[in-house]
């Protein structure tokens, strides 16, 4: 193509479809937001410049449902897709259609994502590019003496999964070398007998990690990183609080996941915003490829607000055709950001959502605070998608700052009518714990615990 | 935008205009001691149910209440405008079943499927959706007219989107 | 003192008061507001750590009343006063008392805040200290032959006005050395007649303008500067729009405007922050010095998106006697940041005021966008005080994306149940000129009278 | 937060503390079928006007109105707690006329102006507040018995807090 975009299509709802819209309003975008009946109130139907209605609430006959939106993209003749996270944004089949109705898709193409959405291949891609893995089996090893002898590679404490396992089925952890043979024989036996597959993966069981993302863009040519974002306060894998620059790289370390996130984008021609994840090792103090994520991620707004770029915007140009028009020495990372995933559940019940209408919505404000969120006065939560209700992300000159300003923020934000995790954020950000940078993910599951045990509320009662 | 209490016709379009649209499952309007309150069944149904609410007759003074007049044209759909046709008891409307291309022919060229004034059955055709080149064909689903074709050939059309509306024989 | 402040009274309202409490939280300082009674229902009231009501609405009783806010820091043991803007911030007299009585204040001292805000005297100074000032008359002149031999000097065209005069009466512009002898002796003998005082103030008329002002920061020995900020585009001497940096100055203009006000700064011995207003001439290209502001100002917060630096924090930093604790070289400037003062003013009936109640309020939001205000749904706007309800300050990469943002959120604003001035913001951010940055003072009042003379409305209805 | 209808103590409490407090202009409250007004005047009386408003038993059943019960509490200053006390109809307040130190006695050892229990006259001076060392009598200004004291000796006193409660003679 080679020139910019006019007009859009988004295919997605609450606050990513709305910082679409924005970075569309900005560039002169016509903005045609795909939504579903469930979201006919939102505030993003209000915002965008047109609005389509491409089916029922459930999101798998509207948002994630491919050809409803490429007949919506067609029909209302909009130049791309943008998809958003979720929903479609990693469907290679979705991709591969947009290709054929020739629909412009705004991230990579379908090969790219089909090959880097299959966790071996991407291991093998990430190898190839010189990218550390985590030690272990490449693939499923179905031989005995194959697994013993990469078993004994890989190190202890070592974990076992039976290949056709999954949810925690079928997994040991191997302690010593003493127990190793006994244990694979036994469990190959019973993955066998289980799932009639003795086939197994062997790797390195580690203990005390982080999760380390870094930010990647390209256009296909020029290949830049944005730096890391820690997110390593996850409860239950589900991230809570990311931050950026992590607490707890040098500069040779991040320098190093820079420069292999950068390896891996070149290696398998990658070509928009995304996200190559890394686990950390505080231990050994390295780090390995797990995966990467081709879209936009919910966290994007930690590196824009510590870089100053609007990845959404470069996304867009891009799948204009058009060049970065930056090189990494402009990438400037300045202070320090900070998100909280402000989610309506109920962390008194075990995080149970809780949608419903919202009488009194304040969102925070002043300088270095920035809340991106669908969410208004009056507005009722549709129990028919997740419980995010918006992202409060504060940017201070360090750390310390960027701490005191979040909790001065959620001090100011009022959510009334439903329950959030808001209280919950204030409480994991006042934990020395958080304010020492020294945790791993094991840190939000340890402080509920020890709430549980103390037989402490978990929070205040407020508001 | 009138302040005055509305008078018996306004009422009854206030009524047909709350059948018409999809998104309207609850509307009420206090002008002064006029009341007026609609509740409608979950289920989008093609067949209008009769007004549920009888307007009482309009009162001679009345406080004004300054968001009523605005509410029903503030709860229409971002997406499309309703037409502002009102629907009849005996009136059936046709909605898109998905968002696509409307075609009124079968091809460039051909006659159209049907045109205001033509009798339909059941199975007649009364237009074709277009998603990504399948073409579905829409269906009348009951019997009657063809009273009023609301999209125009080749418009985009979004899910649930008002095409057609057919009166009903009987 | 030289330790922290651990508390500070607030003696302002609306949204600069809330700008303060939010510094104050960031940093652990208990924030005590004084409010009047016509704000008992604010959300600076609700947000502070305490609040004490000082008096009734009307400001001269509360306010400006400088013994109940001396005797609310005194009776409620607070560090320090912090006055904002207006009000008490550049009065003299209030800081002596405060002096007297040993109670802190966030600003300088009572001699500093006299000498720079007597006219002749701020001149005076900044001719010592080598800042170029409008060419004329340090004082007022009696004598004739003194006057006509200053007005010789001074260059064409050229301002006389009576020294006695004010509001526009008894000035007079003399464009060539032809009439000079003859306006000269008009005005002083009218000036007698009419004031019983011939002196006059003779200075270098300037018809093609720019406000130009440096934003500095002292703790009375590090004096910084935090970059320009453009203040041109004004109605009737009230600043509308603010930016940094000025679309016209180059690297030397603006090397030379930042040495000249901290040269100023360290003349005077300053310690706080504070601003130089420079007039700059659009055709020579030079600057003069025209008056110094000893306290934060309004469109702060323009300088505070482009440097990264809070400067409120900073204010109360010093005010406790603690080191700016950083140099020049840390002061970088990034982007490009533009204010739109909001008023409840309509701009279609001359900009009356119109106080009421705000029925719906929506914040815009998303990057680079910062709204700040003390408004909220439900909020009355009362009548006793300005018709500011907020500022919103965005920020780009560059002057264009700046524009097109503060535009987007101009658009998401919401602000139902009174009349604001924000459509006529977007009005003139849209104009070729103001995207052009080739604008001088006179630049709105044109844009006014161009839509009157041509009989269009001079807005498009809108909400 | 009791969900309960609240009874007459409850309603009497809620009119007293309205009475006591200086910014509040109207109150409604509705409670299934208890309904509760009260409209003051704007002038911030001393002497309270007798409650406007009459309860009404309290009803067996009704819905719960989940924000009312807590909006007295919502709606009280900021600075300052107006204490619990409320006022009788004989009963005259005694505010701060400006922001300083209260001061029960005219100097640190001598006895207090006066305590509860006291008779005092249109001038009996009461207590001094302070401003910046200028000592400003306050007095009565009604004969009575005092009350009340709300304030504590050198407590910090904002613009119009309550001082003290007098019981008016007659």
């Amino acid at each position: 193509m080679g020139e910019p975009l006019k007009s859009v299509l988004i295919a997605n709802r609450g606050e990513i479809a709305l910082r679409v819209i924005r970075a569309c309003k900005e560039l002169g975008i016509r903005s045609v937001l795909a939504y579903s009946e469930g979201d006919a109130d939102s505030l993003p139907v209000k915002l965008a410049d047109q609005a389509v209605c491409i089916g029922p609430a459930q999101a798998k006959s509207s948002y994630r449902d491919p050809r409803a939106v490429i007949s919506a993209a067609l029909a209302y003749k909009v130049d791309a897709i943008h998809p958003g996270y979720g929903f479609l944004s990693e469907n290679a089949d979705f991709v591969a259609l947009c290709e054929k109705e020739q629909v412009g898709f705004v991230g990579p193409s379908a090969e790219v994502i089909r090959r880097m959405g299959d966790k071996i291949e991407a291991k093998k891609i990430a190898r190839r590019a010189g990218v550390p893995t985590v030690p272990g089996s490449i693939g499923a090893i179905a031989e005995f003496s194959e697994a013993l002898a990469v078993a004994s590679e890989v190190g202890y404490p070592l974990l076992i999964k039976a290949a056709a396992g999954g949810g925690g089925r079928g997994m040991r952890v191997v302690e010593t070398a003493q127990t190793l043979e006994k244990d694979l024989a036994e469990i190959m036996s019973e993955a066998e007998v289980a799932f009639g597959d003795p086939s197994v993966y062997i790797e390195r069981y580690l203990t005390d990690i982080r999760h380390i993302e870094i930010q990647v863009i390209s256009d296909g040519h020029t290949v830049l990183h944005l730096g890391e974002r820690d997110c390593t306060a996850q409860r239950r894998n589900q991230k809570l609080i990311e931050e950026s620059p992590s607490p707890v790289l040098d500069a040779e370390l991040r320098q190093g996941l820079a420069e292999a996130a950068v390896a891996l984008c070149k290696e398998v021609g990658y070509k928009n915003a995304g996200t190559v994840e890394f686990v950390f090792d505080n231990i050994e103090r390295t780090y390995y490829f797990i995966e990467m994520n081709t879209r936009i991620q919910v966290e994007h707004p930690v590196s824009e607000m510590v870089s100053g770029i609007d990845l959404i915007k470069l996304q867009l140009q891009i799948a204009g055709g058009l060049p970065i028009g930056l090189t990494q020495d402009d990438v400037v990372i300045t202070g320090h950001a900070i998100e909280c995933r402000i989610n309506a559940e109920d962390p008194e019940n075990n995080f149970a959502p809780g949608p419903g209408k919202i009488t009194t919505f304040r969102a925070p404000g002043g300088f270095g605070v920035r809340m991106d969120t669908h969410i208004e006065t009056g507005y009722t939560i549709p129990p028919f998608y997740d419980s995010m209700i918006g992202k409060l992300i504060c940017w201070g000159k360090d750390r310390d700052e960027a701490i005191a300003r979040t909790l001065r923020a959620l001090d100011e934000l009022v959510v009334d009518g439903v329950t959030t995790t808001a209280p919950f954020h204030k409480k994991i950000l006042q934990t020395q714990k958080f304010a020492s940078g020294d945790f791993n993910t094991a840190f939000v599951a340890e402080l509920l615990e020890r709430e549980r045990s103390a037989g402490e509320p978990t929070l205040q009662p407020s508001r | 935008m009138s302040l005055n209490p509305p008078d018996i016709a306004e009422l009854k379009a206030i009524v047909d205009w709350a059948n018409l649209t999809q998104d309207v499952r609850e509307l009420s309007l206090k002008f002064g001691d006029v009341e007026l309150y609609i509740s409608r069944d979950q289920q989008p149904s093609a067949a209008p149910a009769p007004a549920p609410a009888a307007p009482a007759p309009a009162a001679p003074a009345a406080a004004v209440v300054a968001t009523a007049p605005a509410s029903p044209g503030q709860a229409a759909s971002a997406g499309e405008p309703s037409s502002a046709a009102a629907l009849a008891a005996d009136e059936v409307l046709v909605k898109a079943p998905m968002v696509g291309i409307f075609y009124a022919s079968p091809k460039p060229g051909a006659p159209n499927f049907v045109s205001v004034g033509d009798s339909v059955v059941a199975d007649s055709v009364l237009c074709i959706v277009e998603v990504m080149k399948l073409m579905s064909n829409i269906e009348a689903q009951v019997e009657g007219t063809v009273v009023r074709i609301l999209v125009e050939n080749e418009q985009a059309v979004e899910f649930g989107q008002p095409l057609m509306v057919i009166k009903r024989n009987g």
